[in-house]
């Protein structure tokens, strides 16, 4: 994949996971225990041989830049291509941001001096573990000008992808139908926001929409362009998640615990690298009793944890319960309290004997560094 | 080069043969610790703690993996533009045979070119493979506040074991009057810790006075301390207090692991201002199945726990099948445990394989702790009661399973 | 000066730079062959032995952030302290900016997190090579509440610093008067935008400025308080540049070709650090006649250059011939081109032939990229 | 461990003998080059310039300078989290006296064990002492076509020297014949560059063979090729056509330098597509002054030249006086040359101090290449005629003078 570079395009839509992103871009939302979502394809990228990333940013991005830092734990800290934020050049005059063409058309020497014969742009909050070999073989052997790709989901997945544009395909795998706003198609194939292309074609389409004034590569540069170009739908079959509301971030975390989840995800086929910290391992105190959850580094356990995900350094005092939850960075839970179907964002303190009681389809959220 | 006020030098080349297997493949300083570091990291952390920005590290015995997790000092924020961590393996000079280091003292003997690169006051010399806490820094002070040409940090250890140790009586302003090594009746409990501050000029003098005395052994301990002693050098000891511990043994690796179990252990990890720095695996937050029992014991990232822990260490990476029991163990990293497996007292070695019901524990009567060594695959109903080298070992093991 | 942390506060001003800084922030104006502007006083500070430097931007901070990476050539990639780059967290209200003071409230959290007692603030324009040890004992052995770092000039450099703000001292050392708007005050003591004091009256002078609206640090944390404070001044006498126009750029760049300023400026107390390119040494080719000048590496120089300044990366060609100029990295003159008095920004093409003619009191600029 | 295609082994463990004082106190390819460089970054950046990303650089003699030079390998983009460069000392392994490398093959065969973390198909072995710019990955595609079990690259020599060199017989389809080392009447002119790629499994096996020989010099081009000839193994010379230089001497290292200064040199540095890399100082452009002549000559950064400068090259921070004249010279790092200083074919070596109305240049007659210690400092008005190893060689240089 050495004549392939990455494009990671970090969305907007960050009003979508309400709190969790009033200071942070979606980009860099913590999930499952010591990770930021944009881990999970960067790391597919660079586990599939990829070594010239470029991360489109728009704002709120100093703890993604802070995350990422020069791209070290990706092994993109080269001397040559590597790891680049690409954050708007200039303030835009005064709010008015047409969409991600215009953004990448403000970095088109980019991608005019990248040596790379192929790009493949993805969103920044896909969940998976991907390696993009195949899909590029498949690219390559059909003779398509774009591939994207898709999963098709189970019926009883459909909640968890309710914000998610589908596609529809013919039999030889063309891609005939693409919808901009989800509702129009009745179809079980997701799209994952993962497009492969000639790099020539990429910079036509942003060069292009730039004289026209499009402005939004799926609608305008994709969907516009389904019956004049060959696109063809690739099918993922590893697991996916797309988070883009605050209550599919909680399930896709919840997911996490099953065993086989965690396994794929976290090992098949390459390992997800995040930004290490120096925490010291998690030690179980004489009172601990932790069963079915996922605990990061750092952590001293002396309550109860059940079906929970507890991120690094997070301290659980004696007497206190924490159930079908997810406890950030940092978070200091005081004896005896109660945390149930409850997201607590970072470095939040949770005093002695306090229930904090969300509900399974209504999980409560809580900001950074909250104190109840 | 920029002076250095101080400069550390760590003796990492010790073969630690009392270590046996786990010190097959690597220095004892490299030897795995606390289910995330090796044993060098507590020193490393403790100069880059106490804001001593230079140091060498000797190394001679089997130094591939110290070299490679040392690196350029990155984690412990010692890669620097001026000093930071150098590695000294011996070496060979114009004209000359190469020398490997004979002793201690030899080791900085051999390097002394490297220390005059940074010009400094003073010599910092510690054993790479203690585990402890301390701020060389207000050690350093107290150097200078006394003047002193050498200063010793000692630890008290209880009067019945003093004599394990290199006891040094003081007087009363700390001045160093007479060190015995091992005595069989200590005068006092103060026990030599291996940490050394030498002015530099003096101990360099030092340095080519024993290297002129072709029956020295050229250890600090053995020759040039009692040297400087008897020719009335300002020798002064500095008292610490905490925890030290050297793991130079099996038992005492075991133990100092235990240690951290209990809920106030006096070495305390979890400090964040004094960390132990180390090299940083990338692996997912550990697993704990519906079945996990732990408790008193640390696990690292990467785990998937099904069964029971209580007062272990787990290392990165490791799974224990349903129905399985540890206790009283260290296992390291990458080691797989099938499910109904019984494990007690026990060292297994990085990436062991120990299939569904085996059973490792020595009898109650022959109470050692049993090593296995990493990388072999214990299968299936093997019964275990002592130390495994190879798979060889593990045929006799049996055989002598099956005629008792 | 371990307890001192180091504040580069990058000014928005950069109109006053013209094409310069069209691209970039003033910081990251190129200056002296290879190095930016914010390299004289981040290397002091390093070189004073402070290891905990935040640099405040506002906007088109791209190649700041490009040049400083994570700080290594300044020995400032520390796990503890070290170096940080603090862009405004969130975009201003349809560019509601109020002033610096409003950037620092911003931050707040990085002052207080900060273990250091003191702080010394500057601004990132100006050349000199500064250790702030001796100016640190000052404030602390005269007992002022701020001390504000200042240098006399001699009447014939007036012109070089006509934007530059002045004060009036007692004989003491007091600071009797300050002025907002240069030309107020008839004195020979330009302030320098170095201020030290503790942490902690910095921080009160933000929080107190939030509170009343007020949004500029010399202005209204500053000025305003010079009865109500005890302000030092501290005489700075080394070499100095504060460049604030383009016709002081070009005359503080002349006076390196003056050789007690290249030895003074680059070498003592220490040296100057710089983000570090992989170009081999300049290769002076037979017909190569060049006197005066400052070259940097990686040049291949057939023609003659004379009074000028040049970046790396240049190619001369033969028979061409640049005089009383500064050339930035990676330009190529073609033969027989003359430049004279000319200012050509990065990676510009001047063809075979072409004259470029400036006059000493207004330089030729030219843009980046440009070709002519 | 990922596995790795082909594994880099660069042998820099020489003494270099014959470059005299310049390798007192490092290893020969830790001796400075072309302005900027030590000879290692050849080899390094050819590396890192073909994709290989795994290397590990074998040392045994003086590797201080060496080592902080390459440390985890940062300039050469060889800072890998799988792979990069490792340092290989000699080392002592449990039960054991240490061993120091005994040949290149040796070498080799001591750090099997580091090879096979990697499990590599191929391995390249190269010096780390030559001068020249190569895309081993071309020559990995020949080896692999070929199906070979060593390929050699070959240049072509100039048939008069022949003579000196291991000269490869070959067959039409490039397969190795036989090997000649300085044959005393050449068949053929095509060199070895001491530049080999084997298949691993193959090399292997004729390591373990080369190491149950106790007659054998466990060198690759006298003992390993020799016998992989003799038993029929599948041997290949790729033909190399570019610069390629050994620096074995003080002539041939001169003489390399002063390639790099023709208008189009045959080694170019100024290719962005193909780029050396080195550790970089951090000083200012050089300041060329209002009297300064500089042409036919390569100049690095932190200079100051006051005088003229005709075909040398010049490192870093060098300063030079008014009147004074450099011709045909190496100045290395940090060099104070005063005023109305002659220079003429001289290797000055780093930090000297050559003041005022110094004449540095041998007698016609006797045309060799002064050599000039480093951090010497050579009086007013001294005449210099040979090399000067030491200040009493200038004492017997001077009376020499006063005798004649």
């Amino acid at each position: 994949m050495k004549n392939v570079m990455g494009i990671i395009n970090v969305s907007r839509r960050d009003e979508l996971l309400k709190d969790l992103t009033s200071l942070r871009c979606i980009a860099s939302v913590p999930f499952g225990g010591r990770y930021r979502l944009i881990d999970f394809v960067l790391s597919g990228m660079v586990n599939s041989g990829i070594y010239n990333v470029g991360v489109f940013t728009l704002n709120k991005y100093r703890s993604l830049m802070d995350h990422l830092g020069f791209g070290k734990e990706w092994d993109l800290n080269r001397k040559r291509d590597g790891l680049f934020i690409l954050p708007p050049p200039i303030h835009y005059p005064f709010g008015y941001y047409r969409g991600d063409l215009q953004n990448f058309f403000s970095h088109i020497d980019y991608f005019h001096r990248s040596t790379q014969e192929y790009v493949i742009i993805t969103g920044s909050n896909i969940v998976c573990n991907i390696n993009f070999n195949e899909a590029f073989q498949a690219h390559q052997e059909s003779g398509a000008d774009i591939t994207v790709l898709y999963k098709e989901i189970a019926e009883q997945e459909e909640k968890n992808f309710e914000q998610c544009r589908r596609i529809v395909t013919g039999d030889d795998g063309q891609v005939l139908d693409m919808e901009d706003k989800p509702g129009r198609l009745k179809s079980n194939k997701v799209l994952m926001e993962m497009f492969i292309m000639k790099k020539s074609l990429f910079i036509e389409i942003i060069e292009n929409s730039n004289k026209m004034e499009y402005s939004n590569l799926i609608r305008d540069g994709l969907i516009q362009n389904v019956n004049r170009l060959n696109i063809f739908g690739f099918h993922y079959a590893g697991y996916l998640g797309i988070i883009n509301s605050v209550k599919n971030f909680y399930k896709h975390s919840m997911d996490l615990l099953k065993r086989e989840v965690w396994q794929e995800l976290f090992y098949k086929p390459g390992l997800i690298y995040t930004k290490v910290k120096d925490e010291p391992p998690t030690k179980y105190l004489e009172q601990a009793r932790v069963t079915n959850s996922l605990i990061s580094n750092g952590c001293l356990i002396e309550g109860r944890v059940e079906n929970s995900i507890l991120s690094r350094g997070v301290k659980v005092h004696r007497g206190a319960c924490i159930t079908n939850s997810i406890v950030m960075q940092r978070n200091e839970i005081g004896k005896n309290a109660r945390i149930e179907n409850t997201i607590l964002d970072k470095e939040a303190l949770v005093s002695e004997g306090k229930e904090l009681i969300g509900t399974p389809g209504q999980p409560l959220l809580m900001g950074k560094k909250s104190i109840t | 080069m920029i002076q250095k006020k101080c400069v550390a030098m760590l003796l990492a080349g010790g073969a630690g043969k009392r270590l046996g297997i786990l010190t097959r493949d690597m220095a004892k300083p490299a030897v795995p610790f606390g289910g995330k570091y090796r044993i060098i990291d507590f020193t490393l952390s403790n100069c880059t703690n106490s804001g001593i920005y230079a140091a060498g590290v000797l190394t001679q015995y089997q130094p591939l993996i110290l070299n490679s997790h040392i690196g350029t000092g990155i984690p412990w924020d010692l890669d620097r533009k001026n000093g930071g961590v150098s590695i000294l393996p011996p070496y060979v000079q114009q004209g000359e045979k190469g020398k490997w280091y004979e002793g201690t003292a030899n080791a900085i003997f051999q390097n002394i070119y490297f220390i005059e690169r940074y010009n400094p006051e003073y010599v910092l010399v510690i054993s790479g493979d203690h585990i402890y806490k301390m701020d060389y820094s207000l050690m350093l002070e107290y150097h200078e506040e006394k003047g002193a040409d050498a200063t010793i940090a000692v630890i008290e250890v209880p009067w019945g074991e003093a004599n394990r140790f290199g006891i040094m009586n003081t007087g009363e302003d700390g001045s160093i009057i007479e060190f015995e090594e091992k005595p069989s009746k200590p005068k006092n409990n103060l026990a030599s810790m291996g940490v050394y501050i030498f002015t530099w000029p003096v101990l360099k003098k030092y340095l080519y006075k024993d290297n002129d005395n072709p029956k020295s052994s050229s250890d600090f301990g053995k020759d040039i301390i009692p040297l400087m002693l008897k020719e009335n050098s300002r020798l002064y000891a500095y008292p610490f207090r905490g925890y030290w511990k050297d793991v130079g043994t099996i038992e005492s690796l075991w133990e100092a692991n235990m240690d951290l179990l209990s809920d106030q252990p006096e070495l305390d990890l979890y400090d964040r201002n004094w960390r132990i720095y180390s090299v940083n695996p990338n692996r997912p937050p550990h697993f704990m199945g519906p079945s996990a029992h732990v408790h008193h014991s640390m696990v690292n990232e990467g785990c998937m726990i099904l069964g029971t822990i209580h007062h272990s260490v787990l290392f990165t990476g490791v799974y224990v099948g349903e129905g399985s029991e540890i206790k009283d163990s260290i296992i390291m990293s990458n080691v797989k445990i099938g499910s109904n497996v019984k494990i007690e007292r026990a060292i297994i070695g990085e990436g062991a394989v120990i299939e569904d019901h085996c059973q490792i524990a020595s009898d109650a009567k022959n109470p050692e702790i049993i090593l296995l060594k990493g990388e072999i695959t214990i299968p299936e109903n093997s019964i275990v009661k002592s130390t495994i080298v190879s798979l060889r070992d593990l045929q006799v093991n049996r055989e002598e399973q099956s005629l008792a």
